[in-house]
């Protein structure tokens, strides 16, 4: 009996499904465009956010009036935090879907997951998150920022009397690339701004590392050489034991700041921020930016997350990897109108010096030849109610370096995109 | 800058007592970045009671300035002028400062309060000049010094002049200076005493000697504070091990439930604290200090009601089977995170360590204890203490050492094994809950929280002997002093990635676990 | 996603025929999947044109039913019961790797140890230019290591759970020791952007073709191999070995030997399955080593049912296919299908989808 | 079958060095591989102790089994009696003693493994037969042939083996279900699968733990029958509760008490040992 049930259950869900698939076909006349995010496994917790942010944006240019006269159709697939995935997911955007272009990817391997798949059939990607630079394909456009963007101007500031005139620098990462990476062109960064070799300690832990007594112990005992900074990039969720562990330990950000690459609002949406106030961010965009461009992005934002009643919709927030997202969507539609069709190479072409006027308040061009954004760098505190006050930003948008000069070989690489072999 | 020139804009601004406070909140309202960071440095070498107030409220964040820059002072939601008797054009806009700023502040305030008449402000006011004194303040300490009447500020008092002296023109005050900061155990004097080690920084032999003995003074004090910082860490990791693990000593050890959904007990343990603490935000904001309190039960009951649910419906079917309820099991904890992934969403909630929680217990210069982390040791051993008892000295733990030892003889004895198994499965995801509770103390709290758990707790099951709550006690405070010691020498990813192995030679060598009974095994 | 139903139908219908027409249908089911690949070079437009998608993804199930089968004559017939059998696959896959990063990167270093300013390749990497003596690391690493492991553990007689936590810390061990850059694996970006395999381009359609193939052939070799195994008294020996160590011992045989065989056999076949994998999938990165992927491996071994070589490769073609389909269709239901799944196969199936199968047959 | 051996044969072992009076055939077979019996003990137990967390369970053992004998162990429960069976067979390993097996296998010293293969068979208390496999294939695994992993990879039956596992197949009554899977017999059919094992294995020394528990009394007798055919050809160490079955097969016993020999003779004069009605009688 109970068998015959789980039958009939596995046949039912399968029509359902069916009903499901046949609801993306039915429209004619759309232009579809795919959505890749993970939305279960453990990178859901950082990109579902992501995917509702280009339901929006899509919603948002639909409304008015699409892209050439046709209605935008977004394909969600998910690829379940699951690398191989990925590449499976989007060649099944491209080849089966056939969609126009793809926003999505959230970590570095995902995207060199589908780098492969993207480059053999000449599809497109938005990749909006920052990352660790070493890489520019024809095939993909990066609307986060590059170490150059994010990671530089933030020791600088580290180092100026405002930031509090650092003299040593500790090097926390968590072990994967982006932060080997970072921390490289921080120390050959360093070096060259005259640190000494042995102002400069990088340490790193184990994904999911809970337990920072030692090195906290170990950062007061760096500090007691002298003026000293702690440049994180510590990924998501060891954060919060880190910077709990830091506060407890006595330490404020008074007597060591920290400055953290992979801390934002959605970020401090989990955790108990009195002990994180004064640290500090590094970013592209913050919620608390004051202009009407984001003024209105935010408003929107939140009456979207109302509608769709997403879950805590009351407390949602907008960061710097979201306005990356609008701000790639906006420009790929900007770029289709400009080449009357979605044919990725002409779409490749006219996204060539693109500007929109970005939620951050300022003017984002898209480089003539990089791929990647022309992007302001802002250094904010963290506030008691989870959001970031501005400190310092740069006075314009900053040119991206993905080839990094402060590593060995990159002068010889191209400053334009081409195709990895 | 130099000394000379501050001591003339010192006796400069003495001179000029009433002028200069007529306005210093309005001047620093109206100031830029750097001008209000030389304000706060003129402050700081010259305190006047009349400006606490105001300092006081810039370091609480309280200033506030309209858009003529008038200057006000937020007291209990109501914007008061700051100086004079001036109306807000518009709701006037709190001033940001920014570290730098803040950190002058905090020097500024402490020279405030060292005119104050509470001993202890004042004690504390010394210990952060100690950590900050600026060159300019030398003669505001030297006079505080003199004229201080409490015994255990002076001795603060003069330490913190101490560090002021060590560039002193007088070789004897540095010499004095230098001895006393040999009494001290800070990290910071041990830096400042190295320079004098250069004969070009110090000129006089004697002092440079005297340097040399207070430094080897102020080391060894260090390294105690070091060596008691890394036993207590280990301690601290081991108690929440343990507290990870003792859930599953009772399911996995007591049972023989491959219990792959323990770590989402823990998961659930610490989601129940953050809905009592979302409760009292909601109906007792007065009493939210205490939630802790309340969430241990409430954990408690939840997670064993949600295990004794589980143990009904799918592992009583499966005792016996080992490895089918390891399938099981991961199933359910598949269900249970996704579940709480629906209702709760994907990202992290919010559990704030209450106040009492939170900071630490300065022991030494260089060793604070974290209030979190000495309750958690505490707590994890009433744990065991509690579950100890449970099992060895009431009826319950009778019939669960029966049952888990012989359940066809238990249930011939009358002992109703169902029942048995439900409470005392309930009881290992109840215990599993309390261990979620101290975990939101001092981690995050989402869905995959149980996940990164779920390994170590076996671990330190296993080695400590399947069934043996001694052995799981003595394998986690094990573990967690080992990691600590291999920490700092190797770094935490090859410590980890060393103690896994070490565990797998470990179980190679002694199959049972520290604790195992020798005996004849029946086949 | 055709292919798990297939076989699901297939499968089915054979139960109900009896064993010629099981016969009858493997080898249809096989004559398909040797098909496939000739398909895929057929011209896109061709209504019976296979699409590299298509290719690929069953290529992937392949892969993983080869390492269901592998698992399953480990616990199967061994009673070893391997939580960490994706640190074999991963090993095998990143041999694999290694050689086709060395491909791409031509006379260079690959890129990745480029931007870590090495200069130099590490000891390890020796040799992997060439293609034999990447075979040879694929059968040696996850073979080795399973041996030295495998060695220690029987000798001092760990099974049962503690066996199956053993390998769980093992894999978990592994994974974080491949997330180091300094490891000279990658990192967790791990390797991709393969170019060429013996200097075919990786994505021509005859390449692929050629490797499904091989799949197809390492899958057909493993079943048989395991076939002849589990009729030899060898498998005997292990399902004697499995159901009364003491027994076996006390009637002379030493289980070391028989275990260890076994054990590494089984690692090497899951390799075998890793270096065909990543070509095929075109990315290796330490999260294949990841525990939960090991168990989800047991899974499959369980949902189709153990101690039966068809029933495995039936349940990594299900859950796989269900997951292919799952997280297209209701993404957020996924784990809870895969959860129930577990439970359900657990509580009512005990013997997996074949027992259920032969079970209807009888009727 | 053969009749009951006269108990003038079942000499002490200690007396009769040169194995003098046994089936010649039995003694060439207990001759080979290299089995030294020159002083006709094939199995010597010399204060052998054995402890566990404190608790004594063998306490300075000796006991003798001559070549051929066929030998009756009885004890209260926690005597020791299994114990000394783990003893022998390897699964335990005394504190200190002597234990050898013939004049030069030192059993202290081997792996169960390598106590199997020279000769030593056990049939457990609970019987254990390989559940999942056939009648016929567990007495083809037990069979005395080479056990190596690459022997057995390559194993074929040959024509004398099969026959030899037909004969036994008759004599333990098991034919009719030969591809019966051994999980579905009887309690005492088991039984007799693993005497049925024992017999293919063809060891020199027998020890056999509990053999009738669970078998009709007719069953039993024929056991007993079974084990006296064996004696002389093979050494046999039975361990057994029901006096019955003692009484029909022992000429010499041995008591077990407190994990040392009580008294040691034949049944009668155990029987009328003082201390050891005191023992099974209780204070």
């Amino acid at each position: 009996m109970q068998r015959r049930n789980l039958i009939k259950a596995f046949t039912l869900s399968a029509s359902i499904a069916a009903m499901g698939m046949s609801w993306t076909l039915h429209a004619a006349e759309t232009i579809k465009v795919g959505v890749l995010h993970s939305l279960s496994g453990t990178m859901a917790i950082s990109e579902t956010s992501l995917k509702d942010m280009a339901l929006m944006t899509i919603d948002e240019i639909n409304a008015k009036g699409g892209v050439l006269g046709k209605q935008l159709e977004a394909v969600v697939v998910d690829p379940a935090s699951n690398w191989p995935l990925f590449a499976e997911r989007g060649r099944q955007l491209l080849t089966q879907d056939k969609v126009a272009v793809t926003f999505g990817c959230w970590t570095s391997v995902s995207r060199k997951s589908v780098l492969p798949v993207y480059e053999e059939l000449n599809g497109l990607l938005f990749y909006p998150v920052q990352y660790e630079g070493e890489e520019m394909s024809p095939n993909v456009f990066y609307t986060g920022a590059a170490p150059n963007q994010q990671a530089i101007p933030a020791v600088e500031y580290l180092m100026s009397e405002d930031g509090g005139g650092a003299k040593r620098y500790f090097l926390l990462g968590t072990d994967y690339v982006y932060p080997r990476t970072t921390n490289k062109i921080l120390r050959a960064f360093l070096i060259s701004k005259g640190v000494a070799d042995k102002d400069i300690e990088e340490v790193y832990t184990p994904f999911g590392h809970s337990d920072y007594q030692t090195i906290v112990a170990n950062i007061k005992k760096f500090s007691a050489g002298g003026k000293t900074a702690v440049i994180s990039t510590v990924n998501g969720d060891s954060n919060v034991p880190f910077y709990k562990e830091l506060a407890n330990q006595g330490i404020e950000a008074t007597d060591i700041p920290v400055v953290a690459f992979s801390v934002g609002e959605e970020e401090l949406r989990g955790i108990d921020t009195k002990p994180l106030v004064g640290q500090l961010a590094a970013w592209n965009y913050f919620q608390s930016v004051e202009n009407p461009a984001n003024t209105k992005f935010v408003a929107d934002w939140k009456a979207y997350a109302k509608a769709k009643s997403l879950p805590n919709a009351d407390t949602v927030v907008t960061n710097d990897p979201m306005e990356a997202t609008y701000v790639g969507i906006h420009m790929w539609a900007q770029a289709v109108e400009k080449a009357g069709t979605t044919d990725v190479d002409k779409v490749r072409e006219a996204m060539y010096g693109q500007t929109f006027a970005a939620p951050s308040g300022f003017t984002l061009t898209m480089d003539k030849t990089n791929h990647h954004l022309h992007k302001p760098v802002m250094i904010a505190e963290v506030q008691e109610d989870g959001q970031f006050s501005v400190v310092w930003q740069t006075e314009g948008p900053v040119r991206a370096q993905p080839w990094s000069p402060y590593i060995e070989g990159n002068d010889k690489k191209p400053d334009y995109a081409v195709k990895s072999n | 800058m130099s000394t000379a020139l501050t001591r003339i804009l010192l006796s400069l601004l003495l001179l000029l007592p009433l002028a200069a406070h007529a306005g210093d909140a309005q001047d620093f309202v109206a100031a830029n970045p750097a001008k209000q960071a030389s304000l706060l440095e003129r402050w700081s070498a010259a305190p006047d009671a009349a400006r606490l107030p105001l300092i006081e409220a810039l370091q609480q964040g309280r200033v506030a300035a309209d858009s003529a820059k008038n200057a006000f002072i937020e007291i209990d939601g109501a914007y008061q002028p700051a100086e004079g008797d001036v109306q807000p054009v518009e709701t006037p806009k709190k001033l940001r400062l920014n570290n730098r700023l803040r950190g002058l502040t905090a020097t500024a305030l402490a020279s405030h309060q060292l005119l104050g008449e509470d001993p202890a402000l004042r004690l504390a006011a010394a210990k952060q000049l100690q950590k900050s004194a600026k060159p300019a303040q030398l003669q505001l300490l030297n006079a505080q010094v003199a004229s201080e009447t409490d015994d255990g500020v002076r001795d603060a008092l003069t330490l913190a002049l101490a560090n002021l002296q060590l560039v002193d023109s007088d070789p004897a005050v540095r010499l004095a200076a230098v001895r006393l900061l040999g009494e001290t155990g800070d990290p910071l004097a041990r830096t400042r005493l190295e320079t004098l080690l250069d004969p070009a920084v110090e000129i006089d032999a004697g002092v440079r000697t005297a340097a040399e003995t207070s430094l080897a003074q102020v080391k060894r004090k260090l390294l105690i504070g070091e060596l008691l910082g890394q036993a207590f860490s280990g301690l601290s990791l081991g108690s929440i091990l343990l507290l990870a693990a003792l859930g599953l000593a009772i399911t996995f050890g007591l049972l023989g439930v491959i219990n792959m959904a323990h770590g989402e007990m823990l998961m659930l343990g610490a989601y129940s604290t953050y809905m009592v603490q979302v409760m009292f935000q909601r109906f007792a904001p007065e009493a939210l200090a205490l939630y802790p309190l309340v969430a241990l039960p409430a954990a408690f009951f939840v997670t064993a009601a949600i295990g004794m649910a589980l143990e009904r419906t799918v592992i009583r079917h499966l005792y016996g089977r080992p490895l089918e309820t390891l399938l099981a099991t991961w199933g359910i904890s598949l269900i249970l995170i996704q579940l709480v992934r629906v209702i709760f969403g994907a990202q992290n909630v919010e559990v704030a360590n209450p106040a009492w929680l939170s900071g630490g217990i300065q022991v030494l210069p260089n060793l604070v204890l974290p209030y979190n982390r000495i309750v958690i040791i505490g707590f994890a051993l009433f744990v065991v203490l509690l579950t100890w008892l449970l099992l060895n000295k009431t009826r319950l733990g009778l019939n669960v050492r029966a049952v888990t030892q012989n359940r066809n003889m238990a249930a011939c004895c009358g002992v109703p094994t169902g029942r048995v198994d439900m409470l005392a499965f309930g009881l290992g995801s109840g215990i599993a809950g309390l261990g979620g509770v101290a975990l939101s103390q001092i981690g995050n709290v989402g869905p995959d929280l149980g996940q990164s758990y779920i390994i170590d707790s076996f671990l330190v099951v296993v080695l400590g002997g399947v069934g043996q709550l001694a052995g799981s006690v003595m394998a986690a405070f094990g573990l967690g002093i080992a990691n600590k010691i291999l920490e700092p020498q190797i770094g935490a990813v090859l410590g980890k990635i060393l103690i896994l192995a070490l565990i797998i030679l470990f179980i190679q060598k002694r199959p049972q676990g520290l604790f195992a009974l020798k005996g004849r095994v029946i086949d | 996603m055709t292919m798990p139903l297939n076989q699901t139908l297939l499968a089915r219908a054979s139960a109900k025929l009896g064993p010629q027409a099981s016969m009858a249908i493997g080898l249809l089911v096989l004559a398909v999947l040797l098909a496939m690949p000739l398909l895929h070079l057929l011209p896109a437009d061709n209504a019976l044109h296979v699409s590299a998608y298509t290719l690929t993804l069953v290529g992937k199930i392949l892969c993983y039913c080869i390492v269901a089968l592998a698992l399953d004559l480990a616990w199967g017939y061994a009673g070893l019961l391997s939580l960490g059998h994706g640190l074999f696959f991963a090993l095998g896959g990143y041999a694999m790797g290694m050689y086709l990063m060395r491909e791409a990167a031509g006379d260079g270093l690959p890129a990745f140890m480029s931007f870590l300013a090495w200069t130099e390749l590490p000891w390890y990497w020796y040799g992997t230019d060439s293609f034999l003596w990447a075979m040879c690391l694929v059968v040696l690493a996850p073979g080795l290591l399973a041996l030295v492991f495998g060695f220690f553990a029987f000798r001092s007689r760990i099974k049962g759970v503690y066996f199956s936590i053993m390998t769980q810390a093992l894999t978990f061990a592994g994974m974080l020791l491949f997330f180091r850059n300094e490891t000279g694996f990658g990192g967790n970006n791990g390797f991709t952007n393969f170019r060429t395999i013996l200097g075919f381009d990786i994505t021509a359609a005859h390449t692929r073709a050629t490797l499904f193939f091989a799949t197809v052939v390492l899958l057909v070799a493993s079943l048989y191999l395991g076939w002849r195994l589990a009729r030899s008294k060898f498998g005997r020996v292990l399902t004697a070995l499995r159901d009364a160590e003491n027994r076996l011992m006390f009637c002379g045989y030493d289980p070391r030997g028989y275990k260890l065989f076994i054990w590494v056999l089984s690692a090497v076949l899951c390799g075998l399955a890793g270096a065909l994998y990543v070509p095929q999938v075109g990315i290796i990165n330490p999260s294949e080593m990841s525990p939960t992927n090991s168990i989800e491996a047991a899974v499959w071994v369980a949902l189709g049912g153990r101690g039966t070589l068809i029933g495995p490769l039936l349940g990594a073609g299900l859950v796989n296919g269900m997951k292919s389909w799952f997280t297209v269709a209701f993404p957020e239901y996924w784990l809870f299908a895969l959860g129930f799944l577990f439970i359900v196969v657990t509580l009512f199936l005990p013997k997996g989808v074949i027992g259920l199968l032969r079970k209807k047959g009888e009727q | 079958m053969r009749a009951t051996p006269a108990p003038e044969i079942m000499l002490e072992p200690a007396y009769d060095p040169a194995g003098r009076g046994r089936d010649p055939i039995g003694t060439s077979t207990l001759a080979h591989k290299g089995l030294n019996v020159r002083h006709g003990t094939i199995l010597t137990l010399e204060d052998i102790n054995v402890s566990f967390d404190g608790f004594k369970a063998l306490t300075n053992l000796t006991l003798y089994i001559g070549v051929g004998e066929l030998r009756c162990i009885i004890g209260p429960n926690g005597a020791g009696k299994t114990t000394m069976m783990d003893v022998i067979t390897g699964k335990t390993r005394p504190d200190n003693g002597v234990a050898y097996f013939g004049e030069t296998l030192d059993l202290t010293k081997m792996s169960e493994v390598q106590i199997a293969q020279s000769g030593i068979g056990r049939k457990f208390q609970k019987p254990t037969v390989f559940e999942a496999l056939s009648v016929f294939e567990n007495l083809e695994l037990a069979q005395k042939t080479n056990k190596s992993v690459w022997a057995s990879l390559r194993a074929k039956l040959t024509g004398e083996q099969r026959d030899r596992i037909d004969e036994v197949l008759q004599t333990i009554k098991l034919d009719s279900s030969r591809s019966r899977p051994a999980g579905l017999l009887s309690h005492g059919q088991k039984q007799f699968l693993e005497i049925g094992m024992l017999l293919v294995q063809d060891p020199q020394l027998l020890l056999l733990d509990e053999p009738v528990a669970g078998m009709t009394d007719a069953e039993t007798e024929f056991t007993a029958e079974l084990f006296k055919s064996l004696a002389r050809k093979h050494s046999l160490m039975v361990v057994e509760h029901d006096m019955g079955f003692v009484g029909s097969i022992a000429d010499h016993v041995t008591v077990l008490h407190q994990g040392s020999v009580l008294a040691e003779g034949s049944l009668e004069q155990v029987q009328n040992d003082e201390r050891v009605i005191e023992v099974y009688l209780g204070r």
